[in-house]
C-alpha cells in the first residue's frame, strides 16, 4: 500500500485554513496533533446522545456512556498490546501518569536516603521535575544519562548509573527535542538484573510507531491523547497487573473505592482505583476513536511515510546556509522531529517569521530546558511531522528560512 | 423488555429466598461487595457442599441469583457443582447471545434475561464470586492430595 | 423574567432522544448534565479552525488557543467572582482539585501528629478518601460534624471539633446526595478564630446557585465541568492567591516551572505552577462556553426554576405510598436533588424499572456511603434537576414510581 | 502585518544594542527569565539612573526592547523615567489600540506593532520588569525619607 496522504489530509478540516494569507502549514504536531473528522464526530456524537456518567448509573445513558468508555479503554489496550484492558489507566495526561507513579512511589518502593532514581539529560520536563521532587520528600538520589554530541543516549555509564540501589528508571522513548528513537533493550536488561523498574515516557513514539509493550519489556508506559490525533484532557498510564496491584491510589475519590467508612477506606482494584471522580469520558471516546483511525492506516505505514518526510527533511533543511541540526543527522533511529537554529537569527523570530507565511514551527526550550542547556544554546526551532505532513511543507519551511534569513540578513 | 429481566421466578426467589441465613458449621466463608451500589453479600460453605448459606442485602437479581445458587448447588457433587457454576458464569457474560440449558441451570436460566443489561450482570454475579472463593478457602474441588 | 424552560430545552440536543421507545425523562443531572448545543459546538470549532497547544508557541493557532483558553479561565473566576482570573485552576475534575489541596498540605500546611483535618458524615468520596489518606501520610487526625435527622450538617459541637488543633475544613457546600445546602458562615467564622483554612466542595452548588467566593469567605473552593452544562475532563480549583503562592507544585512538570537544570527547578506562580502538562484545552473552552450560557440565563434564575420544581417534586413524591425521603423535607435550604426510598424495592430495581419507561434517575450509594450508613440504607434512589427538567419528568418519575411498585406487589 | 512587527528601528536595535554589558557600580539588580522560551536577562541600576547596565540572551524584541530602555531611561531624572517606563507598560498592555506618543518613547514608539502580538508581549516587557525590578531594590522612587 502507497500512503494516501492526499486523502488522510481530506479528514482534518483544520488543514483547509488560512493563516495570514497563507494556506496553513502545520509543522507543530510533537507539540499537539491536529483532529481528524472522525475523532470531533466521536466526540460530538456522544455529547448530544449519549452522555452519561460511567459506572454509577443502572439507566440506559449511563450504560451506554460505560460501554463506551470501557471500549475505548479495550482499543487502548489492543493498540499498545496490553495483556488485558485493565492495564490501561486513564489519566488527562502523560504529566498526570508519571505523577501518578512519582507520586505513589514514595510508598509502593519504600523510598528513602541511599535509593536512586535514573532518568536522562534528554527528558521532557514532565519526566523530570516529578523525580526531582520525588527525591526532595523522600531522601532519595536522582541521576542521569547524558547526551551525546550525536543527540543521541549516552549509554557508556550504563553499568555504574543503574546499579542496586536504583529503584526506578524513567526515559523517554522518543525525544520531543532531537527526534532520537531510543533503544531501550539494554536499560531494561540491566534493570531487570539489578531490580529496578522501568517506565518509558512514551508521548512521542506512542503517536508515530508501532509501539508493543510486551516487546518493549518495561514496567510503565505513559502517552497522551492530544499528541495522537485525540482530544486535549486525556493521558494513558499503562502499567502491568501485578505493579498496579501494588500501588496505593493517587488521585482518591468517587469510583477508587471499594466500601467507604468514616473512619477507612479499601479500594478497587486497578484501573478503578487511579481513576478518582468522573473522568474524561467522552475524551477516552475520542482517543478511541483516534486509535481507530491509526489503526486503519496501520502504524508502519505512517512509521515509514515519516520516516521519509524525515529524510526529505534532513536534505532540505541542509541545504539552508547557517542551519545547525540538533540531534541524529540522518533518519535511522530518530522520528520526524527536527530541530535547529538559524545562525544569528533567535528561534523566536524565526517562528514569528515563519508564522506570517501560514508556516507553524515551534520555537523555545520545548519543555527540554535540559537538552538546549547540552547543546549551548537558549532555545531552539522545531519542525515536527505527522501521518497528514508533506513533502510540500517542508518546501514551504525551507523557503521560510530563506526569508527568514533575508528579514535579518 | 424489561419482563425479560424481571421474570416471575426471579421475583419468587426474591420474595420467598431459599437457604437464607448464615449456618453453622462451614469451612470456608467470603465477603464479597459491589463497590457502585453498595450491595454485600456473604457465603458459607462446607467442604462437601453438603450445605451453603448466605446473607446480605441487595437488589432483586443479587438476592434472586443466590437463592438460585442454593438450590442448584447445595447437596451437588463437586465436579456437578463446579460445571453448573461454570454455566451459570457463561450465561452471563454471554451479552444475551448465549442459549442455556434448563437441564443443567434449573431456575438460572430465568437470569438470561440479565445478560442483556450490562450493569446488572455484577448483580447477579456477586453471590457466585462469593461462592467461588468460599469455595476455594474451604478447598472445594482440589483433589485430596493436593489439598493435604 | 418567567424563565423559558422550553426554550432552555431546545438547545440540549440529547432531550430529543427516545429510551426504549419513551422520550428522554433525565433526572440525573447531580451525577453528570447535559450539554447545551453552545457548548458542544464550541469545542468543535476549536478543534476544527484553533487547535493549538497553548503557552508554547508564538504561532497562530498557537495564540489563539492561549487566548480562548485565558478567556475561558477569566469567564470562570468573573462567574465565582475570584479576586483576578490567575486564582482559577484548571483541573480535570473536583476530586483532582481537592486531592491537589490534600496531596500539597503536608508541605504547606507541615502537617504531623497532633494536627486535625475536619469534614463532615455528608461528603463525596471525593471529599472524604484523600483527607483520609493525607491523615494516613503524615499522623494528623481525622474528625467530623455530624448529620441530624433531618439530613441538616450537626453544627452544635463545632468548638468542641473545629479547635487550635486544626489545620484545615473541608465542607460540601450542598450534598450530593440530601439536597442541603451548608450555610457554611459559622464554620468559616469559627476556622478563622482558630486559624484553620476552609475548603468548600462546591460540586454541586456552582452549578445552581449564585456562589461568590468572596461572600462565602472561603480559602478553597472546588467544582467540576460536567455538572455545570460544560464537558467532562475539567474541573477548578479556586484558591486565595497569597495561599496558591505558598503551595508546592502537584502534577508538575511542562508548563509548571520557571527554569530547570538537571540539578533543579523553580516554578512558575500560580495558577501555572499548578496546570502540569497539556490542559484540557478544548474541555477549559467547553466549560466557558457553559458559564456563558449559565450567566446569560442568570443563576438566580436558574436557582429560582430549581426551587419551584424542588417544592413540586417533595409533594409530588410525598404522595406516592410506602416512599420515604432522605434529607430536608421542604425546598428550604435544600437544592433540587431528592434521594428516597421505596419500602419494599432495592433501588437497583427501581432505577432499572424507571429506566424501562425512559426516566433516568441514579441509584446506589452516590458516592457517599457514610450517609447510607448514617439513614441504615445501603443504596438510595435519586432524582435530580436542572434548568432544563420540567414538572412534567416530575410526573413521569411519580407515575414510574406507581409502576414499580405493582411489579413488585 | 509582519513588518509592524520587525520595524527598522527595532532590527537596528537589535542589532547594534545601546549600552550592553554589565557595569559597576550599582545598586539595584534584577535577573528575569520567560519561562516558556527560556529567554533571561539582567539588569542593574543605580539609584540615581546614571547608569543602566544589562546582559543577556533573547529574541530581537527582547533585545531591542532593552537598547531602548536604556537609551530612554538611563541618565534621567527619575520621575520621568517612571513616567516613560508606566507609557511603555500602558502601550504594550493596549492590545494595539493605544497610540504611543514619539515626545515620550522616542524609539519606543516602533514597539506599538508588538502589542498585536500577545505572545510577543512578554518579549518586549522582559527588560522592563527587570529594570522594575532592580529599580525597587536600588530605592528608586522611593521618597528619601522612607528609603532612609
Ligand atoms: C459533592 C460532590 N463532590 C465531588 C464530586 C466529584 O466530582 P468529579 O466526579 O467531577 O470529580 C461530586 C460528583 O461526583 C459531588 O457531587
Ligand atoms: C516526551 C514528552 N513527554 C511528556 C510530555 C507531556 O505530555 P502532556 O503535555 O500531554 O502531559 C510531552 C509533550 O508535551 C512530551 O513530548
Amino acid at each position: 500500500m502507497t500512503f494516501d496522504v492526499a486523502r488522510v489530509r481530506a479528514d482534518f478540516p483544520i488543514l483547509g485554513r488560512e493563516i495570514n494569507g497563507h494556506p496553513l502549514v502545520y509543522l507543530d504536531s510533537a507539540n499537539t496533533s491536529q483532529k481528524p473528522r472522525q475523532v470531533i464526530d466521536a466526540m460530538r456524537d456522544h455529547q448530544e446522545r449519549h452522555n452519561g456518567n460511567v459506572s454509577r448509573s443502572v439507566h440506559t445513558l449511563g450504560t451506554e456512556s460505560t460501554t463506551a468508555y470501557e471500549a475505548a479503554r479495550a482499543k487502548v489496550a489492543a493498540f499498545i498490546g496490553a495483556a488485558t484492558p485493565d492495564e490501561v489507566v486513564f489519566t488527562k495526561n502523560s504529566t498526570e501518569a508519571i505523577n501518578l507513579v512519582a507520586w505513589t512511589a514514595a510508598d509502593f518502593l519504600s523510598l528513602g536516603p541511599g535509593d536512586e532514581i535514573v532518568v536522562s539529560e534528554m527528558e521532557h520536563h514532565s519526566n523530570l521535575v516529578p523525580w526531582q521532587l520525588l527525591c526532595q520528600r523522600t531522601g532519595a538520589t536522582l541521576r542521569w544519562f547524558g547526551v551525546t554530541d550525536e543527540g543521541r543516549l549516552d549509554e557508556s555509564q550504563l553499568e555504574t548509573l543503574v546499579t542496586e540501589r536504583t529503584k526506578l528508571v524513567s526515559i523517554v522513548h522518543m525525544s520531543n527535542i532531537l527526534g532520537t528513537i531510543n533503544d531501550p533493550a539494554r536499560i531494561v536488561a540491566r534493570a531487570r538484573e539489578v531490580g529496578a523498574l522501568v517506565l518509558l515516557d512514551c508521548s512521542q513514539s506512542v503517536p508515530h510507531l508501532p509501539v508493543d509493550v510486551a516487546a518493549l519489556g518495561a514496567d510503565f508506559i505513559a502517552f497522551t491523547g492530544h499528541k495522537m490525533l485525540g482530544p486535549t484532557g486525556i493521558g494513558v498510564l499503562w502499567g502491568r497487573m501485578a505493579l498496579l496491584e501494588t500501588m496505593p491510589p493517587f488521585l482518591a475519590g468517587g469510583s477508587t473505592i471499594e466500601t467507604v467508612t468514616m473512619g477507612g477506606t479499601t479500594f478497587a482494584p486497578p484501573p478503578a482505583r487511579f481513576e478518582g471522580g468522573t473522568p474524561p469520558i467522552t475524551e477516552a471516546i475520542g482517543l478511541g476513536a483516534a486509535v481507530d483511525y491509526l489503526t486503519a492506516l496501520g502504524m508502519e505505514n505512517i512509521h515509514r511515510h515519516e520516516q521519509e518526510l524525515t529524510a526529505y527533511a534532513l536534505k532540505a533543511l541542509a541545504d539552508v546556509p547557517g542551519l545547525r541540526i540538533f540531534g541524529p543527522a540522518t533518519p535511522e533511529g530518530r522520528g520526524g522531529t527536527v530541530s535547529f537554529e538559524v545562525d544569528g537569527v533567535h528561534p523566536h523570530d524565526v517562528g514569528q517569521i515563519l508564522d506570517d507565511l501560514g508556516v507553524e514551527v515551534r520555537v523555545g526550550h520545548h519543555c527540554a530546558r535540559p537538552v538546549c542547556t547540552r547543546f549551548g544554546v537558549p532555545a531552539m526551532t522545531r519542525a515536527s511531522f505527522y501521518l497528514y505532513t508533506t513533502t510540500d511543507d517542508i518546501d514551504a519551511l525551507a523557503r521560510g528560512l530563506e526569508h527568514v534569513r533575508r528579514v535579518f540578513a | 423488555m424489561i419482563d425479560q429481566l424481571y421474570q416471575d421466578i426471579i421475583l419468587d426467589h426474591y420474595k420467598h429466598p431459599h437457604g437464607r441465613g448464615l449456618r453453622d458449621p462451614f469451612e470456608g466463608e467470603a465477603h464479597h461487595v459491589n463497590p457502585t451500589c453498595g450491595d454485600e453479600i456473604t457465603v458459607r460453605v462446607t467442604s462437601d457442599l453438603s450445605d451453603i448459606s448466605y446473607d446480605g442485602v441487595g437488589c432483586s437479581i443479587s438476592q434472586a441469583s443466590a437463592s438460585v445458587l442454593h438450590e442448584l448447588l447445595k447437596g451437588r457433587p463437586v465436579p456437578e457443582a463446579l460445571r453448573i457454576q461454570e454455566a451459570f458464569l457463561e450465561l452471563m457474560q454471554g451479552r444475551g447471545q448465549v442459549e442455556p440449558d434448563e437441564d443443567v441451570l434449573g431456575d438460572g436460566i430465568a437470569f438470561a434475561g440479565v445478560a442483556r443489561y450490562p450493569a446488572r450482570v455484577k448483580c447477579a454475579l456477586l453471590p457466585w464470586m462469593a461462592f467461588k472463593d468460599a469455595a476455594a478457602r474451604a478447598g472445594v474441588g482440589v483433589s485430596p492430595e493436593v489439598k493435604a
